[in-house]
């Protein structure tokens, strides 16, 4: 979707405040928001691309003034009415009205450490062959799904090379909407400052961007 | 001009008022629901708070400035490197070293959400998830970088990587000059955040020395 | 600029809220600015052009959840300090502590017929001849300046054909910054809905676009 | 989720708890400054409540109606023709006609702003100003005509027109079946704001009916 989420590009956001010493969390609440999204991860029935999905469908207006544990917690929320986790009653008083949905092993204390450490891999075994190489000219598709794609606005249209191969991945765009993980080739492609903004910045600029195979066509 | 909306959110505040209650009664509504268990709650935070960080991407650093092998294995595969070192999971998965050298500097971006390689660098600043970086890195990362106090001369080729799929990156900084016998605990503390993020470059010996002196 | 006032193709904003019987102003407050913005209009030092770029400059966060006439006022408030009219304190205040700025000709209640049905052409005579002609395909530069401009993002590095000639206009994109008129040759321009949004509606649809000469070469 | 922001803008309410406060504050200050004359603001905000509005593109769709000599000089010069009748003025100055066909419907918006012409349609509806119709226009003309309760054939191309010069756009709807014998006074009363902007098309005399009835 062509939402506010998608940045790169954007002007009139303001200088980038760093913090000269940032702690992890910046308050109780944001603990919390973090172990529980975190924690909830192995019960879930949604993936990371719907949960990414669910964060980038807040509303423009809001999602520009929420802070980042902020969108988590609008978009936990969501998901837990949505899939019928809890009702939106349970959430506003903040107790169970009813039975909870059958859920598998929940996570415990002991089992974080595994869990952390633990791979989630995107990537997936396939026995075709990639349809660029390295270093072959292509154009990302000038696409605008109103759903969720990664394929960034301002990378849309634009001649790039093939730089890396990443392998077989999960393809976001099928996987955010229950339509399944559909894996494609997924590759690093190369594109110019100049190509992506029409002007030279002074020395060299390049920004490399993964993209989904049927993110793109031969140049 | 408008109260409400002048402040900026360093991950400090909120919009709402009662964001902490609201959480809380989340919180407690999904343990009553039997969906989490408190005591991973805290398991979880204190990992995050105490064990997954910077660190353990500046180990793999500095080990990569002291052992050819090991580096020349973390920009072939730098999730088996940084995963022999202990440094494994979520959001590292598929990780990629982009080692930074005299004529290029690389720099790692999410302009989507906020990608970034948990396992090495913990869960990222709040900066790196803002529409200020975000929206800047990819289009202007000099004038980003200069912001960051790093003046990148113009032969310097610049490499931004926007995080768009699973694959996380990390940047391997220049080793500093005047470091030829120090020890691989004394090169991490030369390794910064921000070094490995690519808005940053590894502290020079006089600057570790003036950073701790109070 | 490439800010969340460039509204074109975006998602996620919601349905159209169409009031049935709209007043033409919903409070007294937005009457107000609507009435002092105009009537200022006559001793201001500020073009249309600057006049919208100060909008456009709200925060994002800010543009997106103010109403109209918010907007109207906020950017009316900074352009009065920023050039003069009126200090930060007097805003704050709502009292005068100093003398004000040297102005023309106030506007009086009996000359508003005559400002209000008055002419503020656009237009400049010329003795240049357009570049591009009806019925030619051109291609949009990909432009991304932080400044103020009018080619809106989604329309940018597409092909389209001229469809009229509107004559020679004042140019926003200086005419914004004091940097002069600098007028140049306006077209309408149509682009098809396929060559913008990658896919095709039912039936027929094409987008016209008001595009300045320089935004444009030869496809 | 978020009360404090949940609310949508039609124009009735403001985030800025004292913005009357404000507003007013300024008010007095541009006044006693000597910027604004009390007496030219009440007559402003008269103007546009009572004198200039959509009743003005009215006049201008049913004379081009009944008297086609009209109706070329609109097509080649709208300024002039809206002129003629008197209707003339700020953000009108460069009008441009639009007739719709049995094969072609127009439809305008602003994706940039508001942009509007004032002198024949009065100050835009909140809608038209809006992010919703800002951003869908121009990308899914159909799905918004289907908003409004048009339901535009595949037959029909549809153009939209982005007012992003000072070049202003009014649409001319097709003159409905059934109103050969009608008055210019008559035939004004079928042409609704939204027929102008492309929105909607020209009342039925049925629904002309249906709306007088209470």
């Amino acid at each position: 979707m062509n939402g506010v989420h998608d940045m790169g590009g954007m002007h009139g956001f303001g200088p980038i405040g760093v913090e000269p010493v940032e702690p992890v969390f910046h308050a109780d609440w944001e603990r919390s928001v973090y172990a529980v999204s975190s924690a909830i991860g192995p019960i879930s029935d949604w993936t990371l691309d719907a949960d990414r999905h669910s964060t980038e469908s807040i509303p423009g207006p809001q999602y520009l003034n929420a802070s980042y544990y902020e969108k988590w917690f609008i978009s936990l929320c969501n998901m837990l009415v949505e899939r019928g986790y809890v009702s939106a009653q349970e959430l506003a008083s903040g107790t169970s009205l009813g039975p909870a949905k059958k859920v598998g092993d929940v996570l415990k204390a002991e089992d974080v450490a595994d869990y952390v450490s633990a791979s989630g891999r995107s990537s997936r075994s396939t026995d075709t062959k990639p349809g660029f190489e390295i270093g072959q000219e292509i154009r990302t598709r000038n696409i605008n799904p109103s759903g969720h794609t990664r394929l960034p606005r301002y990378a849309r249209g634009h001649k790039g090379i093939i730089e890396r191969i990443h392998g077989v991945h999960v393809f976001p765009d099928t996987n955010a909407h229950g339509q399944g993980e559909q894996p494609q080739w997924l590759y690093a492609v190369r594109f110019s400052a100049k190509e992506l903004w029409g002007s030279n910045q002074p020395g060299r600029t390049d920004v490399f961007i993964d993209l989904w195979e049927s993110y793109l066509e031969a140049a | 001009m408008s109260k409400s909306h002048d402040h900026h959110h360093h991950g400090e505040g909120s919009e709402l008022p009662d964001i902490a209650l609201r959480v809380k009664s989340l919180e407690s509504l999904l343990i009553e629901k039997g969906y989490v268990d408190p005591e991973a709650l805290d398991v979880l935070i204190e990992t995050y708070e105490t064990k997954v960080g910077p660190r353990n991407g500046a180990a793999v650093v500095a080990r990569s400035w002291l052992d050819e092998e090991f580096r020349k294995q973390l920009i072939e595969d730098a999730s088996a490197a940084a995963g022999s070192l202990g440094f494994t999971g979520r959001q590292g998965e598929h990780l990629v070293a982009l080692e930074n050298t005299p004529d290029t500097h690389n720099m790692v971006v999410c302009t989507l959400c906020s990608c970034y390689p948990w396992p090495v660098l913990g869960l990222p600043p709040v900066w790196y998830k803002s529409a200020p970086y975000r929206s800047r890195a990819v289009a202007d990362p000099r004038g980003v970088l200069e912001e960051f106090g790093v003046n990148m001369p113009d032969e310097t080729a610049v490499r931004v990587w926007d995080s768009t799929a699973e694959i996380r990156y990390m940047v391997i900084p220049m080793r500093p000059e005047g470091t030829q016998d120090w020890s691989e605990e004394d090169l991490a503390q030369l390794v910064t955040r921000d070094s490995m993020i690519g808005t940053g470059l590894a502290l020079t010996p006089d600057q570790l020395e003036a950073a701790k002196t109070p």
